[in-house]
């Protein structure tokens, strides 16, 4: 087993985020995610504290590191100056780098994230663009996005934008020599290799569960991913 | 409640906010969703307060959502950040301000982090000049845009043709704030008021005429969570905050929800119709909802640009009672033609929210 | 010329070590800067654990203050030069005072709790403080405490201002567990309909009958105990707050609505304490209370000869223990000048 | 009503004001001693059926005063009334009465 508590701390995030919990709960109190998932902040918190890697290998394949939101009112509210938040990225980050992910439920959604932001970030330079953000997939956007991507080119340009123009300006076309730039960002930096650990563990987890994954948002693997939901992750009393 | 010990803790949170020449940098959600948003901010600045604000077209996204789904390592997304640094700094500018607060927290994380860790500061110098060869300056002054219309909400207001007060009562309408997560929950002294009352869209409501409504569940997230509303599965946990919220502040009967973070605006006009389509349940007077709008709108509803040029009709939650109200007048043919008068059909009517209806 | 001491403080501290030092027949000069002696006893109502009258307490001080007292009441000290063994006071109003040894029983005050800015302290209409309560019974015993409030729902929140990093002081407070006991078994003793929640991480009942004031609180008067740190309050549209803290021993977060929340502040060291520490050079430990020579041996000199230190200067303690503080504080102070 | 494909949940919190806690005072009545609890887990440590399933005294104990008794009847069938708890207890508290209590207090109240 690698040594996981040690691959944490090398993250500034995890250094930052984990000082000395005395269990008092104020980040379990007010954390969203506490509210409506099987989830308790002060839980991660307590597991990561005794150092134990067995703990921490469980915990790295659980559901329970991807309940969080990353909205921070953990942090506001620490008086150890503690921050869960933090702890939960740096959690997240060694899981995909060690395949854990793929263990979980909530964890193989990864690569539905990586196949459309991801995607998008390098191709576009955006983290969303609106072309993509498909009124199937987005049932709750209304009837108001399905008329506005039905005529997306029409209305942003009634609202002033530069879509897919040159220059500055809303939703301007990026320079192709900008998004070179960022590429070679992601490559210098780790990012492309995450987004291929991301692919490969996937690729493994699909094959092992006997279903079928090509490289788009059409595959039965990526459909799965992105709908199946247990139904396990609010249950609020044991048994 | 007792507002004199809200203004003593917001004393102890003032922040520095740039005075002129900006290197602006846009959002991802709100260039999607609220372009119209981001166009009244720059035309406030130029044409209103006479600012020099530069955007660089070579500006990207921070990759701030693709640090919160986990999929971008924080070296990368350092590294992003840098790569806007340097363009500003190539540029000769050292105010940055940002449309976004996902960035504008990115921002704040990653300079707290270089501050305190020194050896990531440097490792990012090297990776920005391996992958592009550009090197960077920090800037002098880090700001959200909602931070500038703050410090200039009594010049808007001074200019302004419209107060928000109910013309048929004569009564300030009633604004429940939103306040986007990363705005200062993380680093309170980033944030105009800190964390727990932040003053940033209060100062604007109350300078604009409004009245501002404190609810139980003021301070809880609109439930975005990153992967919670990109994954289909787990959006029922996004939906779930944004009820939580609705049900908190539906008592206090308010006319509208201001909001500075691109997304939250989105969610809780989305999630009101998704609400009313899953349940049945609608808020607000007469099935309409409660409208969402962003400070920049609410902004240019003051200054009286027309509602259609702000892009108040891509909203899901129909804004013509709040206009109605504020006696804003509009033109309800026009809502959804395109530039020119050009026809583009309209929306369909949402089962139970009131999306049209006549003028009053 | 027979030596003399001079003692900074009229509280529960100086008022006992000038008592003693007098009785071994050294002269003594008290300084207070207000218009009476007894500090923040003349706040409290009953004591812990017996719930005996503050007052009683009081008196028994007043007592001890007899002749070969000075007092210097109203007054505040501008400068303190030390010249050879003498210490010279430049008071406020230009006279001069001095002395062979001077003791510090300058105190504490109680933490301000609008900077635990997520209570709403000063904000929300049904926040108070425990101090604040302590006045109430103490002025207003026959009045209803839940006047124009309509159900009786008390929360006492734990910690307030202790051992949070974010308020600035890490340490414990230690008194203010039992603070919040006592003060639920005696709104409990004036409204029995009344429901009482104490928010607490841990319950330090260090001390002769405290823990048994607890067994009290739980099987007479049936006060609840919720593990969990308060991690916010706000307002609900009738007036009533809404609670948000862990259940710890639960694992689930718990809302509640409470009627009136008590906040038990804690002790933080006293400007005045703070400013002669300055003054004189006197060492401050990361807390910022005073430091003595040795944590353990010489708990009342410090490393300036014939300075001295008494009661909570040198952090949270109780009215028993500042008063045997402050016995031992003379004895030392008599050696010193003997 | 239209299904986007997923569901609006309730918050899992306890709500302690939606909470009937009639079922509560109905159990401390009877077994006073049940308000002595001071949080140590020492019934939990030394429960037998704790070792072999995920029963917890203690949290029991707790949720019956938050009054949220109404998913304990499959919890409590865990128990085997073996009073080790109770044994070990510092404050003395009858905690095998509380599982039966529990037991008669859902019966009667029909759950």
């Amino acid at each position: 087993m690698p040594d996981l508590y040690n691959k944490l701390f090398e993250d500034v995030r995890f250094r930052e985020g984990l000082k000395a919990c005395l269990n008092c709960g104020t980040c379990t109190a007010i954390c969203p995610a506490a509210e409506f998932y099987d989830y308790q902040p002060r839980r991660i918190l307590d597991i990561l504290q005794t150092k134990d890697d067995s703990q921490i290998e469980n915990l790295l394949k659980s559901n329970t590191i991807w309940y969080c939101g990353e909205c921070m009112s953990c942090v506001t509210r620490c008086p150890r100056g503690n921050a869960p938040g933090l702890l939960i990225q740096s959690l997240r980050s060694l899981s995909q780098e060690l395949g854990y992910f793929t263990e979980s439920e909530k964890g193989r959604q990864q690569l539905a994230i990586k196949r459309t932001i991801g995607k998008w970030i390098l191709e576009y330079g955006y983290c969303l663009f609106p072309s993509e953000i498909m009124p199937a997939m987005h049932p709750e956007q209304g009837p108001i996005w399905e008329w506005e991507h039905k005529n997306i080119e029409a209305v942003m340009l009634r609202l002033g934008a530069n879509y897919k123009g040159t220059g500055p300006g809303i939703l301007r076309k990026i320079p192709d020599e900008a998004l070179d730039e960022i590429y070679r960002i992601f490559e210098v930096t780790g990012g492309i290799s995450r987004f291929d650990k991301i692919e490969e563990f996937s690729r493994k987890k699909a094959k092992e569960m006997g279903m079928d994954m090509e490289d788009g948002t059409n595959d039965d693997y990526m459909k799965f991913i992105y709908t199946a939901n247990s139904g396990n992750h609010t249950k609020k009393h044991e048994g | 409640m007792k507002v004199e010990g809200k203004q003593r803790i917001w004393m102890d949170y003032q922040k520095e906010i740039a005075e002129d020449h900006f290197f602006y940098v846009r959002s991802c959600v709100r260039q999607n969703f609220f372009p119209g948003s981001e166009k009244t901010f720059l035309r406030i600045l130029k044409s209103e307060l006479q600012k020099d604000i530069y955007e660089n077209p070579s500006h990207t996204t921070c990759s701030g959502i693709g640090y919160h789904t986990d999929i971008v390592p924080f070296e990368t997304a350092m590294t992003m950040v840098a790569r806007q640094f340097a363009l500003m700094t190539e540029a000769g500018y050292e105010n940055f301000t940002t449309s976004c607060i996902t960035s504008f927290g990115l921002y704040s994380e990653v300079l707290e982090t270089w501050h305190h860790f020194p050896e990531t500061e440097e490792k990012t110098r090297e990776f920005l000049l391996r992958a592009t060869g550009r090197e960077f300056k920090k800037p002098n002054n880090v700001s959200h845009a909602s931070d500038i219309i703050f410090r200039f909400r009594k010049e808007i207001r001074d200019k302004g043709k419209y107060k928000l007060v109910n013309q048929h009562t004569g009564q300030p309408l009633r604004v429940v704030e939103h306040i986007g997560c990363h705005y200062s929950k993380m680093f309170p002294s980033k944030g105009i008021g800190g964390a727990e009352y932040p003053y940033v869209l209060i100062g604007m409501i109350e300078d604009w005429g409004g009245e501002v409504i404190d609810y139980p569940e003021r301070r809880h997230c609109c439930g975005f969570g990153f992967r919670q509303y990109l994954i289909q599965a787990n959006r029922g946990f996004s939906i779930s905050c944004s009820k939580k919220k609705f049900d908190s502040m539906e008592p206090y009967k308010p006319d509208m929800i201001l909001t500075n973070c691109p997304g939250c605006p989105m969610f809780l006009d989305r999630w009101q119709y998704a609400i009313s389509e899953m349940e049945g349940k609608t808020y607000g007077e007469n099935g309409h909802g409660i409208p969402v709008l962003t400070y920049e709108e609410l902004a240019g509803l003051v200054l009286g640009y027309n509602p259609w040029d702000l892009g108040l009709q891509v909203h899901q939650v129909p804004v013509e009672p709040l206009l109605d109200k504020i006696g804003i007048p509009y033109d309800p043919e026009m809502k959804f033609k395109g530039a020119d008068g050009q026809d583009l059909g309209k929306p369909e009517s949402p089962s139970f929210l009131k999306f049209y209806f006549e003028n009053v | 010329m027979s030596k003399t001491a001079i003692i900074i403080g009229g509280g529960a501290a100086g008022m006992e070590t000038a008592s003693q030092l007098a009785r071994l027949g050294i002269e003594v000069d008290l300084i207070e800067k207000q218009s009476r002696l007894g500090g923040h006893l003349n706040s409290w109502d009953r004591l812990f654990p017996n719930r005996r009258d503050s007052k009683e307490v009081s008196e028994y001080l007043e007592l001890g203050m007899n002749d070969g007292i000075s007092l210097h009441m109203n007054t505040e000290i501008d400068d303190i030069r030390m010249a050879g063994e003498r210490f010279t006071l430049a008071l406020r109003d230009g006279n001069e005072l001095y002395s062979d040894a001077l003791v510090i029983a300058t105190g504490y005050e109680v933490f301000d709790a609008r900077k635990k800015e997520e209570y709403g302290y000063g904000i929300y209409d049904n926040v108070i403080t425990s101090v604040e309560l302590e006045e109430f019974f103490r002025n207003n015993k026959q009045k209803n405490l839940f006047e124009g409030i309509q159900s009786k729902r008390v929360g006492i929140v734990h910690c307030v201002g202790s051992r949070d990093e974010k308020a600035g002081n890490l340490y414990c407070s230690k008194l203010c567990c039992v603070t919040g006991v006592k003060q639920a078994i005696e709104i409990k003793e004036l409204m029995p309909d009344a429901e009482i929640f104490c928010f607490y991480m841990d319950l330090r009942m260090f001390d002769r009958h405290f823990e048994e004031m607890y067994y009290e609180a739980q099987e007479k008067w049936g006060i609840q105990f919720i593990r969990g740190r308060l991690s916010e309050a706000s307002e609900n549209p009738d007036h009533t707050l809404l609670v948000k803290l862990e259940d710890t021993l639960t694992g689930l977060p718990l809302k509640m609505k409470i009627d009136l929340l008590i906040l038990l502040v804690g002790f933080v060291p006293s400007p005045e304490t703070q400013r002669l520490a300055a003054m004189l050079g006197l060492k401050e430990g990361d807390d910022r209370f005073l430091c003595a020579a040795d944590e353990h041996t010489s708990t009342n000199s410090t490393a300036i000869p014939g300075v001295f230190l008494a009661g909570t200067v040198k952090g949270p303690a109780g009215i028993a223990n500042t008063i045997t503080d402050a016995r031992s504080t003379a004895l030392q102070v008599a050696a010193y000048l003997k | 009503m239209k299904s986007f494909g997923y569901t609006i949940s309730e918050d899992r919190q306890i709500d302690f004001d939606a909470n009937d806690r009639n079922m509560t005072g109905f159990i401390n009545s009877i077994e006073p001693s049940i308000r002595l609890c001071l949080g140590c887990g020492s019934c939990t440590a030394t429960c037998s059926a704790g070792h072999f399933t995920d029963l917890n005294i203690r949290r029991i104990h707790t949720l019956v005063q938050r009054g949220e008794l109404q998913h304990l009847k499959k919890e409590i069938m865990k128990c085997m009334l073996c009073g080790k708890c109770q044994l070990v207890c510092p404050r003395g508290v009858n905690l095998r009465n509380l599982i039966l209590l529990i037991h008669s207090a859902l019966e009667k109240s029909g759950l």
